[in-house]
């Protein structure tokens, strides 16, 4: 990382060149494209939470005029077991089962069959003549009963996976983690101060607005081109092609734009049922979910119960931090509590720590990845465990914090040692914020909190083709869900030095462009961006070789400064540079057009932690809570697109708070989700909130050109301790759950007499 | 399975006539004003084929009529247009709100107070507000029109006492004399968007001495329908509308609650809620009627 | 099925479709017209992102039929900008980043052209609770009520 | 000799040991001194994640392991 940072246009907010589009209705979404002969396909879904279907029987509906093609599990090829690969991880046959169930229903709208007809009314009616007969099973549905010995259990044939010996018999926990240093025992001897806490937090969902929709088009050779709104085109070829046992070179997928996803559109649901479909029918196949579906039968985020125990000295010195924390998998094992164990204690420089950490099955949907995943339960429970013991201590929350505070060459709790990180540099410009000292209303609280994600590299390709008058067209194969196409000709007319007006960039589908892995774990701009900005260097290459050959002098003798090729001090003065466009004019005559190119596993994702204020006021009558002012400060590395850096920051506290204070999957006894829509599932609307702030700190993250950190994905994860800091501090109660609901707090506040 | 049909009458006999033909011969009929709960049961709960019959071209259930005794409002006239109204908004700023209060800017755009009370959800925003201002509900039926008072209209979760046939034409409410005013108030986990968890809308009457000489109240989600509370009412009348009275108020609401637990709001939590409602809407009114 | 001869204007031209009775204005803007500028993010009047006008007032497409549509106008995104180009409001969007996926960005910009139409000053309250009912999962709407306060200020004095 | 440790996760495959020291000029040729040492590792420690000296690699395999490096097998990472 070179030391200057005089930018031209890196840190700036430019206008996103797909912008228009979307602001005048062109953008095309999942659910937008419209194929001549196109028919509609509807997915047939479980009344039972849990249950082994005896019979299916499809006669009735595959009579009926109108309807084309029925599938249900028994058309499906048997999936083998193995890593899905990629971003997502989990287990090909369990995805297989998971988009269409085969002899178990696992949760309350799992599918079980699936129908295509001439319109979306006839494949309703074809729906409800299909017949399936169900041999009802107890369901389990909470995480404590589901672990216990003699719960019924999900899959017989599920033994807890990373005990030091295969158990004798099969539960419900899929699998166990354990995270240790040290020894806490005599760490909790040192201590002067011991806090304890038990958390437990719902089921939340993505609550992306755009629901999962795809258009698949096979045709007679059995090739297939899919159109669907996805976090990652090539991931999703990938899985479809394993669970229909495809060859991928049959499979071409294209990203429309997608309406949001937060992890929650990494898996395919939809887009194998279609292919089949449009097999059966040789015909165009729509399918657009519901939003009862989305939240029926897509992945949420694991509900949580998480217990935690902090000691310190009088000086605040953590001396030991144990862990339990019990993860819902719901339907297939998965549960994100690998890097909920592994954030847990990241931001501190902890000597004695243990983690034991649970995935568990319950008669739920499969969670899929959500912002951060695993991060936001575990660390609301240690975040909230300090803020206690900074009370018990009379110490300052932030300074607190500081005093333990990880940094450059702390040995993380999950291995290796931190690179630079700017955890420090939060917190100070925290305590030094304005937020942080200003009076409060009457009945009001603030709460702090840490944030901290690891952020993923992977793999990634661009491409940089230079069009004939000197403007450049970026390629590459990432899904655009927040203005990444932006940040991306940032970074290539830095590179380039020429305006950021030149340049266009595109996200190429499946045959068109190289393997990208999704657009997740707040990758894109680090990895996608790195790969753009040596596709650039590729180009600079070219044009200097060019130059040289213009002006028959040897390579070396070429700079490129501004965005054009100058001779190097000495080098014949009379030399007029040569801009892309100059070189661009004359490609033809120095060796064809300009195409750059970069292919990389991205290595180095640096880190990012935040820290959160939150001023939140209750109402004593009623429980509810109103959000006076919320601050977030994150290190970015480095901002590419400000404004959408920021956005990302106000996005994520916005998630982050309607996950504290209202949302959660409420189900009944029989495992019926109760609240399957943005009605009662209740995500913020624009009056729930105030103007969030933002500060951007910028600790350069080494392993990348520009030191760009991911940014997506920390956002999210300290507000939720923020706000049950807050309403501690207004109330005077500890309220350990989530969400903070009107009547949880009034009840708890009753419970208190206060 | 029968058939979806659509008709706009642009009379009261002719939307009569398609209704009574429907009754006669046991054919669905369901009146459409602004749809916004009947659209959300047909992509739903309730798919079955029925003739839709849309009210909205009728002039009678367009009307907005302030009269020196009575105020008429019609059964179609969406809540957008209520709050639009100055005079009315000033006249029963209670029902004005509750009307405001019926979901998001664009629900409002079409959700009329004759579709909510219809609808007879015993959460319906208007209804505990209609209960509070005495609202009488006119309807339209083949032998005439026939008037009944708010409170005795929702029979049920869901149901209501129209007879086939017959369908709600608009609602009468008394001219609110001076030293009058109504308020309404709701409890949900969010500030807009939710379904009330408790609602109590109360109108109140003060002499020249700022003693109230009469007093209704009505509360919502907190039985199977919208409920008028003569308890509450009683212990408002005689009093200043001080703290006391107040209390007492809401402590009669809580009494006359039967609530239930459901993803909304527990059975105890709703039944206090709904004597804080009571006690901050009564105020509410009072602070109005004393400005009048 | 019998379906409905319907004639109604979208966007100033002239229309006439066939839908079923109970199908919605949504379904039929986006199935039978493709004018899919306009989203479905919930089909029960949840999101917003559906949202249009219909003679001026602003209303969830997916609970009005198509049907009801007959002889009136109905506003959708693709009919905001003009041949001078954007509306400032689309403008102040894209200026304010006040998108991210954009999903929800069409039933924004008509939900606020009604408000600006109405009330061409705007308070941040009121602009909040104008738009509760577009819910947007990216932004935390801060930029959005950025952008409809400068949009508000440049319809009020255009630079 | 590169210090290399294992999560807990992965000690059924190193018998229970946490630790070993391991000479090995790369990634590559220190999975292979691994599968010597500890037969049948590879294929579960080639999935792991892993941190050289500090820095994270999903997909390691000719990252270069000097003497006195830490490698740290642990479980990949998600993300959102």
């Amino acid at each position: 990382m070179a030391e200057a940072v005089d930018f031209k246009v890196i840190g700036t907010s430019p206008v996103r060149p797909d912008g228009v589009d979307k602001v005048t209705g062109r953008a095309q979404y999942g659910a937008d494209l419209n194929l001549p002969n196109q028919i509609y396909g509807k997915v047939l879904r479980s009344p039972h939470a849990h249950a082994r279907i005896k019979r299916i029987d499809t006669s009735r509906a595959e009579a009926m005029p109108g309807v084309y093609a029925v599938i249900c599990g028994r058309d499906f090829p048997q999936a083998a077991h193995g890593e899905i690969g990629g971003e997502s991880g989990g287990d090909v046959s369990d995805l297989a089962k998971n988009i269409m169930a085969r002899d178990k229903v696992l949760y309350h709208g799992h599918a079980v069959a699936a129908v295509s007809a001439r319109s979306l009314r006839i494949a309703d009616e074809a729906l409800a003549a299909i017949e399936v007969e169900y041999e009802v099973l107890e369901p389990v549905l909470d995480i404590d009963a589901a672990m216990a010995p003699d719960a019924p259990l999900l899959d017989e044939n599920c033994f807890t996976k990373n005990l030091p010996e295969k158990p004798d018999k099969p539960s419900n926990i899929a699998a166990v983690m354990q995270l240790a240093r040290g020894d806490v025992d005599q760490g909790f001897e040192q201590a002067d101060v011991i806090v304890e806490g038990e958390y437990r937090i719902p089921m939340a969902h993505q609550g992306y607005i755009e629901p999962h929709a795809c258009v698949a088009n096979t045709n007679e050779a059995g090739q297939s081109t899919v159109w669907c709104c996805t976090q990652g085109h090539f991931e999703f070829r990938a899985m479809t092609a394993k669970v229909l046992n495809m060859n991928v070179a049959d499979l071409k997928f294209i990203a429309s734009e997608i309406g949001g996803g937060f992890g929650g559109k990494t898996v395919v649901y939809l887009e194998p049922l279609a292919v089949m479909l449009s097999r059966k029918a040789r015909r165009p196949v729509k399918m657009m979910m519901s939003r009862e579906d989305v939240f029926r039968a897509t992945g949420p985020t694991s509900g949580t119960h998480i217990k935690v125990k902090v000691g310190a000295k009088r000086d605040g010195t953590i001396t030991a931090a144990t862990a339990w924390m019990a993860y819902e998998a719901g339907a297939y094992a998965g549960a994100p509590m690998g890097p909920g164990a592994m954030a847990i204690f990241a931001p501190y420089d902890l000597e004695n720590f243990k983690v034991e950490a649970y995935d568990v099955l319950v008669n739920k949907p499969k969670v899929a990845a959500y912002r951060a995943p695993g991060a936001p339960q575990s660390m609301h429970a240690m975040e909230s465990a300090l803020d206690e013991l900074a009370r018990k201590l009379n110490m300052d929350p932030i300074d607190l914090r500081m005093k333990n505070a990880a940094e450059e060459g702390t040995q993380a709790p999950y291995g290796p040692k931190f690179p630079a990180i700017g955890l420090k540099k939060c917190l100070e410009a925290a305590k030094a914020h304005p937020a942080y000292s200003r009076p409060l209303p009457e009945g009001a609280g603030r709460g702090v909190a840490v944030g901290f994600w690891f952020n993923v590299g992977m793999q990634s390709s661009a491409e940089v083709h230079i069009n004939e008058n000197g403007t450049v067209t970026v390629v590459e194969g990432n899904p655009d869900i927040g203005g990444s196409r932006a940040s991306m000709c940032l970074m290539a007319a830095e590179t380039l030095g020429v305006p950021y007006e030149q340049v266009r960039a595109l996200i190429g589908d499946t045959e068109s462009t190289g393997f990208s892995n999704v657009t997740g774990g707040s990758r894109t701009t680090f990895a996608t961006g790195m790969a753009v900005v040596r596709a650039c260097e590729d180009i600079i290459a070219q044009c200097r070789a060019r130059a040289a050959a213009t002006w028959g002098v040897e390579e070396d003798q070429v700079l490129w400064e501004d965005g054009q090729a100058t001779p190097a001090p000495g080098v014949n003065a009379d030399i007029k540079p040569l801009s892309l466009a100059d070189i661009a004019a004359n490609a033809a005559k120095t060796g064809g057009p300009l195409l750059g190119r970069a292919s990389l596993n991205a290595q180095g994702a640096g880190a990012s932690f935040s820290v959160n204020i939150a001023d939140l006021q209750v109402d004593r009558e009623t429980g509810k809570v109103d959000v006076l002012a919320f601050t977030a400060i994150q290190d970015a590395g480095r901002a590419i697109h400000k404004a959408y850096v920021e956005g990302q920051l106000q996005g994520g506290a916005a998630q982050g708070l309607g996950w504290a204070l209202n949302e959660e999957y409420i189900y009944d006894a029989e495992g019926v989700m109760e609240n399957a829509g943005f009605l009662d599932y209740r995500i913020p609307v624009a009056s729930d909130l105030p103007m969030i702030d933002t500060q951007i700190i910028e600790v350069p993250n080494p392993s990348h050109p520009y030191g760009v950190r991911g940014v997506g994905e920390t956002p999210i994860v300290a507000p939720l301790a923020a706000a049950a800091n807050a309403v501690r501090s207004a109330t005077g109660v500890r309220i350990p759950d989530l969400p903070m609901s009107p009547p949880r707090i009034l009840a708890a506040l009753e419970a208190a007499g206060v | 399975m029968g058939a979806f049909g659509y008709v706009a009458p642009s009379s009261l006999d002719e939307a009569l006539a398609v209704l009574s033909e429907h009754a006669d011969h046991g054919k669905r009929a369901q009146v459409l004003a602004g749809g916004t709960d009947l659209l959300v049961q047909l992509r739903g709960v309730d798919r079955e084929p029925r003739t839709i019959v849309d009210i909205k071209k009728l002039a009678e259930t367009n009307r907005v009529q302030i009269g020196a005794s009575e105020v008429f409002i019609g059964a179609a006239v969406p809540s957008a247009v209520l709050n639009e109204n100055a005079e009315l908004a000033a006249l029963l700023p209670g029902l004005v709100e509750a009307a405001d209060l019926i979901g998001s800017t664009q629900i409002q755009g079409r959700a009329s107070l004759g579709g909510n009370l219809c609808n007879a959800s015993p959460a319906g925003d208007t209804i505990p507000a209609m209960i509070a201002v005495a609202a009488v509900c006119v309807i339209a039926g083949r032998s005439g029109t026939r008037e009944m008072p708010v409170e005795d209209f929702c029979t049920g979760v869901g149901s209501n006492a129209l007879e086939a046939g017959e369908f709600l034409l608009g609602l009468k409410i008394k001219t609110p004399a001076a030293r009058s005013a109504d308020a309404y108030l709701r409890f949900i986990p969010r500030t807009e968007m939710d379904i009330a968890v408790a609602g109590c809308g109360v109108s109140v009457t003060l002499d020249g001495s700022g003693t109230c000489t009469a007093a209704r109240v009505g509360i919502g989600a907190v039985a199977p329908r919208p409920l008028l509370v003569a308890d509450a009412a009683t212990a408002l009348v005689g009093s200043r509308l001080d703290e006391a009275a107040l209390a007492a108020a809401g402590a009669a609401c809580s009494r006359a609650a039967s609530p239930i637990s459901d993803k909304r709001g527990t059975e105890d939590y709703r039944r206090k809620v709904v004597a804080v409602l009571c006690r901050r809407a009564a105020a509410a009114a009072r602070d109005r009627a004393l400005a009048r | 099925m019998s379906k409905v001869q319907v004639s109604t204007s979208i966007n100033g031209e002239e229309v006439d479709f066939l839908c079923e009775p109970q199908q919605t204005l949504l379904d039929v803007l986006r199935e039978t017209l493709s004018r899919t500028g306009t989203k479905e993010g919930c089909g029960t009047g949840d999101c917003g992102a559906c949202s249009v006008l219909v003679d001026g007032r602003l209303v969830c497409s997916c609970l009005v039929l198509g049907v009801e549509a007959q002889g009136h106008e109905i506003t959708t995104i693709e009919g905001i900008a003009t041949d001078e180009g954007l509306h400032p409001i689309q403008q102040k969007f894209l200026e304010h980043a006040a998108l991210q996926c954009g999903i929800c960005t069409p039933g924004l910009i008509i939900a606020t052209k009604s408000l600006l139409d109405r009330d061409p000053n705007p308070d941040e309250t009121t602009i909040r609770y104008w738009l509760a009912g577009n819910l947007c999962r990216c932004t935390g709407y801060d930029k959005i009520v950025r952008a409809v306060q400068d949009a508000a200020k440049e319809l009020a004095h255009p630079a | 000799m590169a210090r290399v440790v294992f999560p807990n996760h992965l000690l059924t495959f190193t018998g229970g040991e946490r630790e070993v020291e391991i000479a090995a000029g790369n990634f590559r040729q220190l999975l292979e001194a691994l599968e010597t040492r500890f037969p049948g590792c590879r294929e579960a420690l080639g999935k792991a994640a892993v941190a050289i000296d500090g820095q994270i690699y999903q997909d390691a395999f000719l990252e270069p392991i000097e003497p006195a490096s830490e490698v740290f097998f642990m479980q990949r990472i998600e993300g959102g």
